[in-house]
């Protein structure tokens, strides 16, 4: 199988979805000329022309609310946000206007957008850019939430994300961008609301969902060869909806549970999964559910200090040996 | 810089009695004697089902906000009827008069009020969140200014398709100063949109008068100058008239796919919503002045008395019947079911929907 | 002592500290001459004169910010949100400007703004009306979120939060305006970060804020009378700062408990709470802990079935029999 | 309506050769020599520490963004040159040079940068987020456009104090597209506020020509006009312009308590950031026309060279004193401190940091 980036995975994804489908436009700030602040649009622009690949005004509620607007008669809006922390600017679209309109239409009308782009720290941009809002979106009924940590999951995710008739909104790491991995060139779905076992153990069930899986995953190793503790790790993929069957069949396999994320811990991901867990395998847990998060203040700009405000592998050993005390 | 007066309704307005002098205008004059009773018609309809919505408010069948059309009729009245196949509408919260206008039924807009699963968002949506979909009516948006992003995407739509369309993005005065409108503006005039921004300007957001909530130069259409943009003011009273300048605007948008924005002068007679106790910020013979003498549903009598198109006696019979169907809308909203309880969870996702037809994905999707 | 109403308690904080205070400016829209739009401030236009009682065009980006920005200059301003739903076209002032200002400039700027308004379902508006804030925006590091239940709670809360140098927002509920309660004249404060136990029990916790305080309550009776049950009800009043010791010590006491407010589930302030009792009170729990919410929906318009969306005594009681059995 | 044509940058720009025709304004002719001297020194220092910060970036001791203000001195040395006690400076994320401009050390700069503890926010807010409230400078905001709410929410302060002073709220050419400035905009105007919009107009935002982001009447300052405000265009690459034109904005914010727009023409040299390989939007002659015929620095130089202000040993020793300046805030910052790991948590709530003095609550406030 190719071996290629999570940046090329995510542009292999959009450029197939934009052959396959005439409804497809990718929209946003630097998107075409400037073949995207990131990179992942690059070339789209010069592939498929301006039809199809917009660059926008720095207008997050303006052009979103338009992606959302123009998805009510059919068309298929991939929408880049520079960074998710720009969200902020444009809640009001994203939540009232993609996530509520089914609803308060009966069913009349659907909302079939995609809205992409990085959502994580660690990159030294200080707290305004720092956001991870997966949480906080998923909160609301009416939208999807993906967070894939591999090229694979990448390109499936999205691609599944563009086909889907509601809104999706997917959060990708630009610290993962460079990453690499196994991705078919053929067309496939990763489909939205299944988790992945990224490891299989028998001690301990991590919990992850984008960079901490990867950070857990190193954890893992380091808890095998150190500890000799066997961890599975299990990869949310999705937020919402969210892949319960599969969080739980592992605690009630291991009977200890660590939650991992690079969310602030307060109503984070975990919060919910942690409920998750104790309210349906109580009997199982043989320890109280271990968690580790960010570290509770607003992202830090310092560099050396942004890397221990974010969870890394020691910190996750830490406290996997807690869990397991 | 000196201030330059503000012009609050233009001066056609000073003088509204006699006929109106958009008469003439092709847009009307083309306008077949059973068209133009059918607009009367509507207009009238409009008025009467409002009206009735009063009363069932107030026997306190309709909860949350009711916000009234009543006194506004022309501007939908006049807008609408000009609109073909590849024309869209969105409006904010006040969304009844657009919705009949764009031949919604009263049965399902006041089953809907009622929070009827026979309304026409299932009793979801409620008085702010009228749709139509099939009508090309796309609501009906609680969020002041929400709508123009949405309205502006509508017509990216039509334009990508390669319709000759566009979308009449309607939103009230005090609706001009959310930071949505203005990105909205900018985008519209930057990709040559054919969006037609309506600011129905009724000289209040709530209790404040336009004066208090705006900044200007001597009116709000002009702001379109900023974004290079086309821009009209209109006497709202006139149903003529607005239809006049609006095919302009309609024109703009089909053939040289541009937006343009039209500030409507017009005038609510009820408060702001039913909750509204409407003491504070205007007074009585500012209200008196306009039913009196600018009413819009009135004065169109007027002039197709004039004309000779309606007759005292057709005048009756139409608002009578228009009466009549308020009244068995009325019924149909008291005697139709309530949601049921499973429907709490219905509509949130359209994979959830459609299970049957095609799964998208796994995982739980709504939580306990 | 005086028993007045929730929307007097909250108009008697503001007259106080307008008087006590020449910095307090009330600002937002239809607060001054309209006298609010559900009346809270009546009055204090006529009092205090339009320099500290102000009307905002509808702008909430615009005068959130610009409350924001005259904050730092030692300016105390008290926004009225009509509705906590509309935060959401201002979210980034909210979060980004407000939350983060202290923090980026490593502590040498405050921002005393207090934002107060309505913020519940229950009211028949839709589901653009009706959010609950209360999680998302106490999920950022920065920000303190206050929910009064009673009339001398939004009182004391009220005050406090405008005494306070650190943005407080303060989320009232339409339903209790009219609720009345004793009141004292006098300047007092509630402290915010303190919990309060509104009834004492010993079978079992219900921990709630806001208005699920009192269907708690009224749960708490039927619960004692028909079941013989003897509960606890620990109203949070505030969600950040979060009094995590007061919530594990009546559970360490009932040993079983019932987490109910009206947000949505997915990633509610009560998961945050279950996560906390499993961590911190594992081995006193003598079942799973239970949780009311919101029916997880957008907020639908038919007023019989949004009553049923909401928690209502009779669900708390089957819940709490749950978690007793 | 015909689009008017596009005013990129005024007619003054075509012919920046030869001594600045604002050289005998009043702002100007009433400047001592020193303070001639010390204006160009500034703008020197300015350049300088940011020429200086691109190596240190490519050292690899800049973590995030790097945005340089290189080419744009004479708008924050023009402007902020004004300015008295109560006028304050809020800006976006290209922030450097208007924080050296109110007074704050290179070193403190310098060490922001680089993330230690000595940074003037200590190591927390990076490039972006400059703040020195002594100085009455409130940042360095990084979401575009935010800032413009906030720098009227100082003026009203300002005006509520009843201080004669005024905000400069600085933003680019493609921030002017956000909502935020819209609604400050309509608020500074309805309130009359003493707020200074600088629209740094430096041709792109990002990739993005202003053409290819924003609809406009000829230029974007004229955007005021739709709220009833002032505004001017000004050549920023002429410090005296901008000292001249800037003067009538700030007495209008000072006398008559209003605001203005100015929109400054201006360049930037670098890319959008150090992240942005400059490659795919303008080409290297356009950079190389701004470097050699419209430097600010070197203009204003060759100004001062004219007036007998300056010589060219007397240019030289500042330089060479601005650039050990830069060298030795480089060695500062490289032999100062992190932040240590107890810091993450600090300066999130006055009330925390502040427990000895008052405890204002209790509760958990940080979370684990
Ligand atoms: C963002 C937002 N802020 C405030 C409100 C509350 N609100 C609803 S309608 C309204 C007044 C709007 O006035 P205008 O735009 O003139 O429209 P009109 O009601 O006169 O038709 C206000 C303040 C809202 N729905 N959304
Ligand atoms: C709301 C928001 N959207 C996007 C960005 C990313 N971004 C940062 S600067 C910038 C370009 C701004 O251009 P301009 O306003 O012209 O200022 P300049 O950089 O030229 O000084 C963009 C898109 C941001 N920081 N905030
Ligand atoms: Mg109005
Ligand atoms: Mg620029």
């Amino acid at each position: 199988m190719p071996i290629i980036s999570y940046r090329e995975a995510l542009r292999a994804a959009m450029r197939d979805e934009l052959k396959r489908d005439e409804n497809v436009v990718i929209m946003g700030e630097e998107v075409a000329q400037f073949n995207g602040a990131y990179k992942i649009t690059e070339g789209l622009l010069k592939e498929f022309g301006p039809k199809r690949v917009v660059d926008t005004p720095i207008s997050e509620a303006g052009f979103i609310g338009l992606g959302i607007g123009a998805s009510m008669l059919g068309i298929r809006p991939v929408m880049e946000l520079m960074f998710w922390s720009f969200s902020y600017v444009a809640f009001d679209q994203i939540v009232n206007n993609a996530g509520n309109i089914r609803y308060m239409s009966g069913g009349l009308i659907n909302c079939p957008i995609v809205i992409r782009g990085p959502a994580n720290g660690g990159t030294n941009v200080g707290a305004t850019h720092s956001h991870t809002p997966e949480a906080i979106l998923a909160s609301h009924p009416g939208i999807k939430v993906v967070c894939p940590a591999t090229p694979y999951d990448a390109k499936g995710l999205l691609k599944a994300a563009i086909r889907d008739n509601d809104p999706v909104y997917v959060m990708e790491n630009t610290i993962l961008y460079n990453d690499k991995g196994e991705v078919p060139d053929e067309d496939y779905i990763v489909p939205i609301g299944v988790a992945d076992i990224k490891r299989v153990g028998t001690d301990l069930t991590i919990v992850a969902h984008g960079r901490a899986v990867i950070t857990s995953l190193k954890a893992a190793e380091i808890l095998e060869k150190e500890h000799g503790v066997s961890v599975e790790v299990v990869d949310l993929r999705s937020i919402r909806p969210l892949d319960e069957e599969t969080i739980l069949a592992s605690v009630r396999k291991t009977h200890r549970a660590l939650l991992v994320e690079e969310n602030k811990p307060f109503c984070g991901v975990d919060a919910q999964v942690a409920y998750l867990i104790q309210a349906r395998a109580f009997d199982e847990l043989d320890a109280p559910i271990g968690r580790v998060s960010s570290i509770d203040a607003p992202q830090i700009y310092s560099k050396k200090l942004e890397d221990l405000q974010l969870p890394y592998p020691a910190r996750v050993v830490e406290a996997a040996l807690k869990v397991l005390a | 810089m000196a201030k330059p007066a503000i012009i609050t309704h233009p001066e056609s307005l000073k003088n509204p009695a006699g006929p109106s002098e958009y008469s003439k205008h092709p847009v009307n004059t083309s306008l077949t004697k059973e068209a133009k009773i059918a607009l009367y018609t509507k207009m009238a309809r409009i008025r009467h089902f409002e009206q009735r919505c009063i009363r069932i408010y107030q026997q306190g069948k309709i909860g949350g906000f009711l916000h009234l059309y009543v006194g506004q009729e022309a501007v939908a009245a006049g807008t609408i009827s000009l609109l073909g196949k590849h024309d869209h509408i969105i409006t904010g919260y006040r969304d009844h008069g657009h919705g009949l206008m764009v031949g919604m039924s009263m049965k399902e807009c006041m089953a809907e009020l009622t929070g009827k699963v026979t309304g026409c968002s299932k009793g979801k949506g409620g008085s702010m969140h009228y749709f139509a979909p099939d009508k090309n009516y796309w609501g009906g948006h609680g969020i002041v200014g929400g709508q123009a992003p949405l309205g502006t995407g509508l017509a990216y739509a039509v334009k990508y398709r390669g319709e000759k369309g566009s979308c009449f993005t309607y939103m009230g005065d005090g609706a001009v100063n959310q930071g949505a409108v203005h990105e909205a503006y900018n985008l519209a005039s930057l990709w040559d949109l054919p969006v037609v921004f309506v600011v129905e300007n009724n000289g209040y957001s709530m209790g404040t008068s336009q004066e208090r909530s705006t900044a200007h130069p001597g009116c709000l259409a002009k702001r379109a100058e900023g974004y290079n943009m086309a821009w009209d003011m209109i006497n709202g009273h006139d149903v003529y008239e607005v239809r006049a300048k609006t095919a302009a605007a309609l024109k703009r948008a089909h053939e040289e796919s541009k937006p343009t924005v039209l500030e409507i002068f017009t005038y609510r007679y009820f408060g702001h919503s039913m909750a509204d106790p409407d003491k504070t910020y205007r007074d009585k013979e500012e209200i008196k002045e306009y039913r009196d003498k600018k009413d819009p549903v009135l004065l169109f009598e007027q002039e197709l008395l004039g004309e000779k198109v309606l007759t005292p006696e057709l005048v009756e019979s139409i608002n009578t019947a228009a009466m009549e169907e308020a009244d068995a809308a009325a019924v149909f909203a008291d005697e139709s079911p309530e949601p049921t309880f499973s429907d709490i969870t219905k509509h949130i996702y359209w994979e959830e929907d459609n299970r049957s037809k095609k799964s998208t994905s796994s995982g739980t999707i709504i939580f306990e």
